[in-house]
């Protein structure tokens, strides 16, 4: 299994910690997840309000390698700062690296993403790029130092799926010793099953458990899915056959002469 | 009393270096990242990080995130 | 969970006994696969070969329930005269009814199934009719008395996945009182899983499994996408949403005053 | 080109007559489609209301093959009346045999319709079944003396295109001498091209033109679309290439050195 | 319509000028597509061998607009250079700019295109950027004074179609103002009226056509296709309506008491 | 007065034929065809197909189809 | 001895009932399942099924299925 | 006689202009681009654009392209 600039991670599984109805209900999904990894977030925070410290305590009971992002950040400027205030405060060299292009979408700036790479990789950080299927954008963020790619599977919330399996099919295929995780877009485990059976290393998602109707439960069916994935590819699949033409004579023939 | 702008919100205070700053906001036992201007400030440089007239402080905290 | 002829499957999980590279891997699958059902066949056996007698024991060993099938019948007295023959040897009043009409895609023939279907069940077997996503057949099917449907995903041995997604949906909504098991054409866990999540109670499958380079590894991977599909169509998925259209004032705009 | 019991077609364009904001709309519609067939039924009629009458000259009118449905019959004995009732009012031994099995997606009932077919074909009728892409019971249908077989490509006014691409292509490759009509289902044009590139000899819809905005526009749409996929089918289309595999050294492959 | 840097095109196909069998297949071809833009490039030519001379008299006798490329450049030098020689030698300020980032997939380096086609641009040239469907690349080139994007629709010359459906449409979406043109990928008339539907401006293309069995026939189906494809965008399609779910009381429902 | 049911309606009519029933019923110049009782009737054997009370008559016209 | 087919292969036989014909071929131990002519035959009922000149006989095992 | 490239091949020419290259190599007559060093050289400006010793020179005609 590749790792993750040098951690070899328990599961494939990364899990997002927004937008969960309680932090009990967030606890208890990550429990059932068995996810290995955790993103976070900086926020601003009135002194007064204390949220923020008691979800870190929270989340450092959870076990789990802590992943924080630059989420909201639209340029090189912002993204460089919000990284090094994240390595402060969570006290690792890891960073998802955010640099957003597009409100809607929540598409990378694949443009601003490669500067704030080079940058913060000579910084010291191990930069997690959340980047598009785009080959060349993923040749530059290696040279640009990053050891891991994150190429999205639909727009952040959307849980379309992956909008592009030829795209993510050429990836793996060009990059051959990069960890791929498929971060953002997915809505069901059978998505993020097939995204594993593509050989991708790792999936990455939030919403889809935290937006469900039992997200512990959920939780758990993603955990299944993608160990189920992961399974698979490493089984050598049937390689599947088009039964659409006959081989035996064909029906009907006869009662045309 | 200096005028100065704490996560966007206009305030004042005495505190001369960040790190008094943050005792005076009330931030001492938070577990918080700092920046001045826009530009990030290590907790070791909050001492002697000196707080100007019109400065622009960000205190950043952990939340969730995806 | 829907009861199959009164049984409660400790499993959704249906595994076929063919085409294993040996014995020992076949066993060691069926653990892998915590497989709750197992399909077996009849077979003329000259009397100097005994395979038949070990493998009915190694079966037995395995310790699931036992669903004989009516395989390579192609009239409706073939079938039942089959299924008599497999309910004495067996011992079980459950029957998975093939009759096949094409031999390429080894589709049902509907006209045969209904017809056998309907002599089995006054003769007081168990039916799982093989049968397509025609949901006209599913209803005679229904009152000829099979209180389970087993549409096919795709042919037989073929691993193409669901070939008509569309079917299987309105199966599901038109029958929500009938457990439906998508019986053969899958080829990968992913695909199970989308089947599961479509709301099908269980997946039978052999092919995958047998013809995969680790058949063990293979049963596991689609245990665990199965589970993972059953668990997801319970905890209330969130709904996709479509972000192809802009709230935001369009990008470009400015430029093109 | 395959012929229609003997008729060639000058445009594998079968349209139907229903739903039309005006008989005006529906003329210049088939004026635009230059269709060769037109789909008309039977009603009752309170002999004050001459409604029929009308339609009926507009319909000679049009110059085009009169193909007279079955629709709405649930039971062979009324398609089978009404089927007579057809040939004498318009005058044709084509019929398009519709048996109805499932009130929602109008789907044929397969054993109704294969009995229907084999009356009307012994009483001198030419039968157009409107059926599923089912292999056997297409052969069936042949059996009963049908020289044509019109699978849906989806429920009949679903405009969710080709449902199950893999059984319209069996049904291609198993029955190379008989002509297929993808009738029912089409939404886009798109559709009916993929139809005739799957080497489909007609298409049969209705509610795609007579419920776009401007159906004389669709009808001309689907026109050319048809003939667009007619001629790829002859022409000879390239083979695609899966490109995601790299033939070069893969990226990024010396930066991890 | 949306227009072209000012030009109105008589049909919205631009079809290239590479791979043919032959001059007069090539001409044959474009006869039939009635194509209003031929692709072109340049190459090194020995004094003694004359077929670029002859060349340029045949595409000066298809009196169509003429598109020349940078195809082959993988630096922005490269690619300036190359559009200054193609426009003194075709006397055109168009430009379809190519910097290729990728040997397999010949896709883009959105970097060096942006890059090249801001100074382009600037130098007084109309440019048409061979791209991605990425929204962001795509308003960077619009802010580089781009007036029409050509995204790709799968890698040249692979003939896969659309390989993302969902990044066209939200570049559809966001850029209502910009004429879009899917340049490359296409092995299927089906395929371009597909793109049309979508709302796509115009389709470029050359291999389906220049390696089709039949070129000229092929460019005819495209013509028809894309045709096809316009109008129906123009007609206001029918909304397609899911009909799995029954209005009616279930099937079987009634035995199952 | 007989009584029958033409197109599921009830109705009454003096006709001896199904010809004159047409006739009485006012379909003389109309395309249609007939069914009685579920049953075809041509237009030549309209003549001689008796109507009888309780008899259920079908007259369909052309119309549009899909 | 009698001509009857097993499984499809041409064989003689001495037995009477179709019980004693599986002893004669070897099957006494085995768990299979008979049919003759196409027909049937319960365990119960081999006893008392005779064996005719010609007859078809099945025996049949259990096998791998799918 | 000036050591040369153009289009990649090693070449002599006695040529002091672009232009006059181009009719030592034959190209009087045809529709053809020229660059220099990598530099394109318009039309009108190959007249005064002198060849030096080692000069690379591009001379590219209209081809197919998709």
């Amino acid at each position: 299994m590749r790792d993750f600039y040098g951690v070899q991670l328990e599961t494939p599984f990364m899990l997002g910690t927004a937008q969960y109805p309680s932090p009990a209900i967030l606890a208890k999904a990550f429990t059932h997840s068995k996810a290995s990894v955790a993103t976070v977030s900086l926020r601003r925070e009135a002194s007064s309000d204390k949220a923020g410290q008691d979800f870190w305590r929270l989340i450092q009971d959870l076990n789990v390698h802590v992943l924080p992002n630059t989420a909201g950040c639209h340029t090189v400027k912002e993204a460089v700062t919000t990284a090094h205030m994240a390595r402060e405060v969570f006290g690792t060299p890891w960073i998802k690296l955010e640099v957003i292009g597009e409100e809607d979408t929540l598409q990378p700036d694949v443009f601003g993403l490669v500067e704030a790479a080079k940058i913060l990789t000579e910084e010291g950080f191990q930069v997690f790029p959340y980047t598009t299927e785009d080959l060349v954008v993923a040749d530059k963020l290696v040279n640009a130092g990053c050891r891991v790619l994150m190429p999205w599977g639909a727009p952040i919330g959307s849980g379309m799926g992956l909008n592009n399996v030829f795209g993510l099919r050429a990836l793996r295929a060009h990059f051959p010793e990069i960890p791929l995780v498929v971060d953002a877009g997915l809505g069901l485990p059978s998505q993020a099953a097939q995204a594993m059976e593509l050989g991708m290393d790792a999936i990455l998602l939030n919403t889809a458990v935290s937006k469900a109707g039992d997200p512990a439960m959920m939780a758990d069916a993603f955990a299944s899915a993608i160990r189920a994935g992961q399974l698979a590819a490493k089984a050598d699949p049937m390689v599947p056959r088009d039964m659409a033409s006959p081989s035996t004579p064909v029906l009907g023939k006869a009662f045309l002469d | 009393m200096k005028k100065i702008q704490v996560n966007s919100v206009d305030t004042t205070c005495q505190a001369d270096s960040l790190l008094d700053l943050l005792i005076e906001l009330g931030y001492a036992d938070d577990v918080v990242a700092t920046a001045v201007n826009g530009d990030f400030v290590a907790q070791g440089n909050r001492v002697n990080t000196h707080i100007k007239e019109g400065d622009r402080i960000e205190v950043l905290a952990p939340m969730q995130g995806g």
